[in-house]
């Protein structure tokens, strides 16, 4: 089966094609055969492929194939290859394309009954194919600048999804936000990938059998020449982080990603297209492990960004931008993980999260799906009695998120807190970053909670007259993904159920011993913690997670604040309530500026255009003048201008000889 | 003759022709008879023509004489025109005053 | 293959097209697109042999015919080409034909002289790409300039004839730098071939001196950077660019442009390795200028065809600065960017064009959501748009970022620099175009597309593509993917001409 | 002897010119042109350039010549022309230029310390040998070098002087309208 991994993006891509040349033709049941078809049988194919891999027991570099040479020139010894187009499956990867396959399959299901009257069918589904293609190509790239197509294309997919409704401004404004917010963390990606180049001479993850060249990734001291070098390139990856992964300060992009469809904001905004660049830094971390600044770097801004869009999840009333930024919250989790040095903890947080926050946002897809487009939380209330089916199912996934024991984002969560904690034992700025996770945590529980109580409890707030919307369940086609999520949103975080935990063998988790081939960091100091210490964590966490469901309890369906409370919190709720004002920050600092240049570079090149044509114009006039006085007429004047000339030939000959 | 060289120099024919190229020139500058200079340019002409064959001779090539021949039939098509041009003018003008010709004032 | 004489047949289909069309097509020119279309394909046919009969890794100059025409300067009919020269006839065979039938209805007056003057025009620019004497490629490079100007002055928009004038003006004061030097280099090593040229300055003692190669690589360079042009050379072509009937200004942005850029890397790189390693700086400076100014200024222009223009600019700064950063992987990058830039500009200035049919505007601002009324021009134009964006698995991402990854490794000083600010060009590029794009395509359709009492989805007043349409763009989406995904084909036969000039670049920074 | 004859006739050529050219009577100036033509012709005899003499004879001193005289006396300009209107600064220019540039070439071609060129070449020229050039000027020679290496500037002549024919014919034809 490993022979046949191409198929696993191919498949998707063929039916983007099908449906970006045929669609329209075939109508909307063909439209969902191969749209949701060819994902389906990627996703089949992925599981044998990964099955293959681990009967092999090959592990340390995983399976490479090597399809056709793309930035090359010459044959035999002339052979040049800056790039080729292969695939490595390796944990890593494998994992990846599963969660990618298998939750694409869910949604583009659910996509088929919520996109059901929309025009754009046909193009909504070949996108969205398309996507998971670019997808699969960033996980399964073998070398960097592959990896960098996928991670351009999911942003040029990204692109078409938001603005998918192109006829709304806002829609239309928010996908070129995004796409060239994350131009901007691109640009980061680029210089690194120079610097790559220039200093390995490859862009290769792994030595290719018979190359002379070593694969960076195999050859990650050659770094340390330059120690400037050393920090460069992680640092210049992390700015693509932060724009891919919505991190602080590219992070603005995300939250008005919302703009698109929700199904596309479950698959892309949340479940695999942001959780690019943590796969990224997993993917490249020997360069990481070279440098403790890098990392230390990678926390900081993982645990500032949970934190603060954890403030802004709790003033938000909109419920797919609540979702946002909690997604937000999410990813900074995991970089804090990568930040850790523990990047299996950081990929594992990356599959739960996939998992539940797809549940959360199908979720609300089904609600404003039911509600008739309302995406208000003080309109919505008393759903669960409504809407049962995706009331419980919702309710799984809030559990999950908060981190109740047992569910699947407890054990990712709180392994992403324990490896931050034990790097505090060596690095103490650590111990202040997790202090900061924890607080996240806290808040976590209360806006998820805050949620799902003004969502699906207490009384219906919106008016049964106007526009005679009546809650409604959503259709099977929409269910029977948020029922899979569900389940996956509970079991998916047992394979990181602690070793010592249930009686097995060896240490850590089973996911981690999974990815440790392709994760385990070289290098990096990890402080170990007794078991005693682990659980005393993770109590600390659910106790911090149950003061913010009881907050949350208490204000919103208990009799409400205390005005005291309210007045004290009010400055706080306007920061939040304004994003800390981010947008008008870069608006002011960064966009304007350009546009003024711009303008400034406009006028000024008319201005020389306009003024090359004066000058032009006027000289010839004023030249013209003068030669028009030489032309007499006479002949005899002219004959003695060639005559004069003559002579300056014959003398300049002369002079010259 | 004691003295002298047996055969005229290449540098001798060139000289001579120099100064008959020159006082052509001085010809065309100066007379304001369209004829005049016509017969001047013809000077030249001839003035250039005979270094034409002095080079011919020094470098034993035939190439210089054919040249000269060209010319001349050259020459011969240009006073052909030329004296038409000038009966033209004459017609008009009743002078060959060559200032009178100033159409192409600028 | 061997004993056909491919190139001269090449360049003599144009020529003889030119006389069919004279003959051939009545006093309405009704025939005379017609006609020039039969030759520029009987062309294109050819010049696909010239492709199929390519060996990379045969000989340095392929296909070579030479006459002698006035030995006594060491002048001849040189012809003969390698894979750059290859890579750019085809480009010029396919865009010919592409902009004749584009020229539809823009073009409607004197439809015989137009179709003559194009195919002057291709007679030109062939003979200049497959020149291998400097005499020959002169002539062939002044020849561009008098149909090029007759075809922007008589068929222009109302402000034609200056803007020719401009063009021409530029143009000529460039040409005479080169002329200067071109008989500068000549005379001293008694012969105008370009193999002959390096043989001798390679030879040992059969250098020119560093100054004196310093100041032939300046006039040759000036020549060429008012051609492609480089900022601050640049001002010549807005104006020229968007008074130009549409296929006029496809056939200048997308092929002529492409002769400056060429003579830079042939002539000026080739003849003065060593000068064109110590102004590799300086160059690449300017391109860098010109990414990033032509991207800031494209941002503000309100006119469609203007902003492509700009945009033209930016885009040729990455292909000056892949030539003169002198890595292999740049200069490939920067071949291949030729190609690009004629691809996905030219379709750009194409689309424009159509819109302009059908609204019969430039402004941007009268456009809006006509994604919705004309879907299948619109997915068109997302390719091309991001193609010329340089999204990956498009043409434009092969190109620039071979050009960028080379350049940063370019020995010469601070190119590295202008590498990483030339990145920067690439965001500026997505800002303009996708605004671009929003404005012209998405948001709620001008009701002015609306016609009559039509609801929300039609009927509108314009249409979507028509099938001669889809004709002329369809060649151009395949290039873009194809080169974006598997250039090999296009890099292999580039490769050893390319292999040559960085010999030569880095032998002279020794 | 040669340089005796070359001394003598170079001397009648420049005085000759010089007549010519300061003559206001276009009717001396044409017959010291003729006489120009002869010794021309001499000088070419000297050259060894025998057929050309003949041709010189002919054409310039035949036909030109009596063609010229042809229109003075059809003109009847042959009067002295009047003092000249004042040219400005041309006239004083053109004498200047013509001198330095009558003496400039000379001075170059009787060897100036720049004309090492020339000496050379004079010298590869008497190595060459006169041997071919006794011959060289004889009407056979001409003829074959003529007719096979120039052969086709030769017939684009005759279609040149084709040309002039009608040209002249159709300048100076009676038009109507000037009758």
């Amino acid at each position: 089966m490993l022979d046949q991994l191409w198929l696993v993006p191919v498949l998707p891509l063929a039916g983007a094609v099908l449906n970006a040349f045929l669609g329209r033709r075939f109508g909307r049941d063909a439209v969902v055969a191969f749209g949701v078809g060819s994902v389906a049988l990627s996703f089949m194919v992925a599981v044998g492929t990964v099955n293959d891999l681990l009967a092999m027991g090959q592990m340390m570099h995983g399976v490479e194939t090597h399809l056709f040479p793309w930035l090359a020139w010459g044959d035999g010894a002339a052979r040049v290859t800056v790039a080729e187009v292969g695939m490595l499956l390796d944990p890593l990867s494998a994992t990846m394309i599963l969660v990618v396959t298998g939750i694409g399959t869910l949604i583009h299901v659910y996509s088929a009954g919520y996109m059901e009257h929309d025009d754009g069918f046909a193009r909504y589904f070949a996108y969205l194919n398309l996507f998971t293609f670019a997808m699969l190509v960033l996980v399964l790239a073998n070398n960097l600048v592959l990896l960098f197509v996928g991670w351009e294309l999911v942003g040029f997919c990204s692109w078409a999804l938001i603005g998918f409704w192109f006829d709304r401004d806002s829609a239309a404004n928010a996908g070129r936000k995004a796409f060239i917010t994350n131009r901007i963390g691109d640009l980061g990606v680029l210089v690194a990938l120079f610097l790559v180049w220039a200093n390995w001479g490859t862009f290769a993850f792994h030595t290719a059998p018979g190359s002379m060249t070593p694969g960076f990734l195999d050859d990650p001291a050659k770094v340390l020449a330059t120690p400037l070098l050393a920090m460069a390139i992680p640092l210049l990856l992390l700015v693509g982080v932060t724009g891919k992964s919505a991190q602080i300060p590219l992070f603005v992009w995300l939250p008005d990603a919302m703009e698109g469809p929700t199904p596309v904001s479950a698959l892309i905004h949340a479940a695999t297209m942001v959780t690019g660049g943590v796969y990224l830094v997993a993917r490249v971390h020997p360069v990481y492990d070279q440098s403790p600044e890098a990392l230390l770097a990678l926390a900081a801004i993982g645990a500032l960004t949970a934190f603060v869009a954890a403030t802004i999840a709790t003033a938000q009333n909109d419920i797919k931008k609540v979702l946002a930024y909690s997604t937000v919250s999410q990813l900074g989790f995991m970089v804090l993980g990568l930040g850790a040095g523990a990047y299996s903890a950081a990929i594992f947080h990356v599959m739960t999260h996939a998992f539940f926050k797809a549940l959360l946002f199908l979720g609300a897809g089904a609600v404003i799906h039911g509600l008739a487009n309302q995406q208000d939380l003080r309109r919505m209330g008393g759903l669960l009695r409504y809407m049962p089916v995706t009331g419980w199912t919702f309710i799984v996934g809030w559990l999950a998120i908060i981190g109740v024991p047992g569910f699947a984002g407890f054990f990712s969560k709180d392994l992403i807190l324990a490896k931050a904690f034990g790097r505090g034992l060596v690095d103490p700025t650590y111990l202040v970053l997790y202090g900061v996770a924890l607080v996240t945590v806290g808040l976590t529980a209360f806006y998820m909670s805050r949620l799902v109580f003004l969502a699906f409890f207490g009384e219906y707030r919106g008016s049964h007259d106007e526009g005679e919307v009546h809650p409604h369940e959503a259709p099977f086609s929409m269910l029977f993904p948020l029922s899979v999520l569900a389940v996956g949103s509970v079991v998916a975080g047992w394979v990181g159920v602690p070793a010592f935990l249930i009686g097995a063998g060896g240490e850590g988790t089973a996911i981690e011993r999974f990815l440790a081939p392709a994760t385990l960091a070289t290098g990096v100091w990890e402080g170990t913690l007794n078991h005693s210490t682990e659980l005393l964590l993770a109590g600390l966490s659910v106790a911090v997670t149950l003061v913010g469901v009881g907050a949350a309890g208490v204000i919103f369906l208990g009799e409400g604040a205390s005005p005291l409370l309210g007045e004290l919190v009010r400055p706080f709720r306007d920061l939040f309530a304004g994003r800390w004002f981010l947008d008008e920050l870069y608006g002011a600092v960064v966009v304007r500026p350009v546009g003024r240049v711009s303008s400034y570079l406009a006028s000024f090149d008319a201005g020389v255009v306009e003024g090359t044509v004066t000058l032009v114009g006027s000289s010839v006039t004023g030249l013209g003048g003068i030669l028009a006085r030489l032309q007499s007429g006479y002949v005899r004047g002219y004959a003695v201008t060639m005559l004069v000339g003559a002579v300056g030939v014959v003398a300049a000959a002369w002079a010259l000889r | 003759m004691p003295g002298l060289p047996e055969t005229v120099p290449t540098e001798a024919y060139l000289a001579l022709s120099a100064v008959l190229f020159g006082i052509g020139a001085i010809g065309v500058v100066l007379r304001k008879s369209a004829l005049t200079m016509f017969m001047s340019i013809e000077l030249m002409l001839n003035a250039v023509n005979l270094t034409l064959v002095a080079f011919a001779r020094q470098f034993g090539r035939l190439d210089g004489q054919v040249i000269v021949f060209f010319v001349m039939a050259v020459a011969a098509a240009e006073v052909a025109v030329g004296l038409a041009i000038i009966v033209d003018i004459f017609r008009s003008r009743r002078s060959v005053d060559i200032d009178d010709v100033s159409w192409l004032r600028g | 293959m061997n004993g056909v004489p491919l190139i001269s047949l090449m360049l003599a289909i144009p020529a003889l097209g030119v006389l069919g069309v004279i003959a051939g097509a009545g006093r309405d020119g009704a025939a005379a697109r017609t006609i020039a279309l039969l030759s520029s394909a009987v062309t294109f046919v050819i010049s696909l042999l010239l492709w199929v009969g390519y060996e990379p890794a045969g000989a340095r100059f392929q296909f070579e015919e030479q006459v002698d025409w006035l030995p006594d300067f060491g002048i001849s009919y040189h012809v003969g080409i390698d894979g750059i020269s290859l890579l750019l006839i085809l480009l010029t065979t396919i865009f010919v034909p592409v902009a004749l039938a584009a020229s539809g209805s823009s073009v409607d007056t004197r439809l015989r002289e137009f179709a003559s003057l194009v195919l002057v025009l291709q007679f030109a620019i062939l003979g200049a790409l497959v020149a291998l004497d400097l005499f020959v490629f002169y002539i062939f490079f002044e020849l561009m300039l008098v149909p090029t100007f007759l075809l922007v002055g008589v068929w222009g928009g109302e402000r034609r004839v200056a803007a020719a004038m401009r063009f021409f003006l530029f143009t000529m004061v460039g040409s005479v730098a080169m002329l200067v030097g071109m008989i500068a280099l000549g005379t001293s090593k008694g012969t105008f071939d370009y193999v002959g040229l390096i043989d001798a300055l390679g030879k040992p003692g059969g250098s020119i001196g560093a100054a004196t190669a310093m100041w032939l690589f300046v006039a040759f360079t000036l020549a060429f950077a008012i051609k492609v042009p480089l900022v601050p050379l640049h001002s010549w072509l807005p104006e020229a660019y968007v008074q130009a009937p549409v296929s006029v200004t496809v056939l200048m942005s997308s092929v002529m442009a492409k002769v400056g850029t060429y003579g830079f890397l042939r002539f000026s790189i080739g003849l003065f390795p060593g000068a064109a390693q110590e102004a590799a700086s300086a160059v690449a400076l300017l391109a860098t200028l010109g990414i990033v100014y032509g991207a800031l200024v494209a941002a503000k222009q309100r006119d469609l065809k203007r902003l492509v223009a700009y945009s033209s600019i930016s885009h040729l700064g990455f292909v000056m600065l892949g030539l003169v950063a002198g890595t292999t992987e740049a200069v490939q990058g920067g071949v291949i960017q030729m190609v690009n830039h004629g691809v996905s500009t030219g379709a750009l200035f194409l689309m424009a064009g159509m819109l302009n049919e059908r609204a019969r505007t430039w402004a941007i601002a009268h456009f809006g959501g006509l994604a919705r009324v004309m879907p299948v021009f619109a997915a068109l134009l997302v390719l091309v748009t991001f193609s010329s964006a340089g999204l990956p698995f498009t043409n434009g991402f092969t190109g620039e970022f071979l050009i960028l990854t080379g350049a940063f490794r370019a020995p010469a000083t601070h190119v590295w620099a202008f590498a990483v600010v030339g990145a920067v060009g690439v965001i500026l590029g997505a800002v303009y175009l996708l605004r671009m794009f929003q404005q012209v395509m998405q948001g709620p359709v001008n009701p002015a597309f609306v016609a009559g009492n039509g609801g929300a989805n039609g009927p509108f007043s314009i249409g979507d593509l028509t099938g001669r349409e889809m004709l002329i763009l369809a060649p151009l989406a395949v290039l873009i993917i194809w080169i974006g995904v598997y250039p090999k084909p296009f890099l292999d036969r580039s490769a050893p001409a390319v292999r040559a000039v960085t010999a030569s670049f880095a032998g002279a920074s020794r | 002897m040669e340089f005796l004859i070359f001394s003598v006739f170079a001397v009648v050529s420049v005085a000759a010119a010089l007549l010519m050219v300061l003559q206001r009577n276009a009717m001396y100036s044409a017959l010291f042109l003729v006489l120009i033509f002869f010794c021309l012709a001499v000088f070419y005899i000297l050259l060894g350039a025998y057929f050309l003499a003949v041709v010189q004879v002919a054409v310039y001193a035949g036909a030109i010549m009596v063609l010229m005289l042809f229109v003075i006396m059809l003109l009847n300009v042959a009067y002295p022309e009047p003092v000249d209107r004042a040219l400005g600064l041309l006239r004083p220019i053109g004498w200047a230029s013509a001198l330095v540039l009558a003496s400039l070439v000379a001075w170059i071609a009787a060897g100036s310390p720049g004309a090492s060129v020339a000496r050379t070449a004079s010298g590869a020229g008497l190595a060459l040998g006169t041997v071919g050039v006794a011959e060289a000027g004889h009407v056979q020679e001409v003829a074959v070098t003529l007719f096979s290496k120039y052969l086709l500037p030769f017939e684009m002549t005759s279609i040149l002087l084709l040309a002039a024919i009608l040209g002249a014919s159709v300048l100076a034809r009676k038009r109507p309208d000037h009758a």
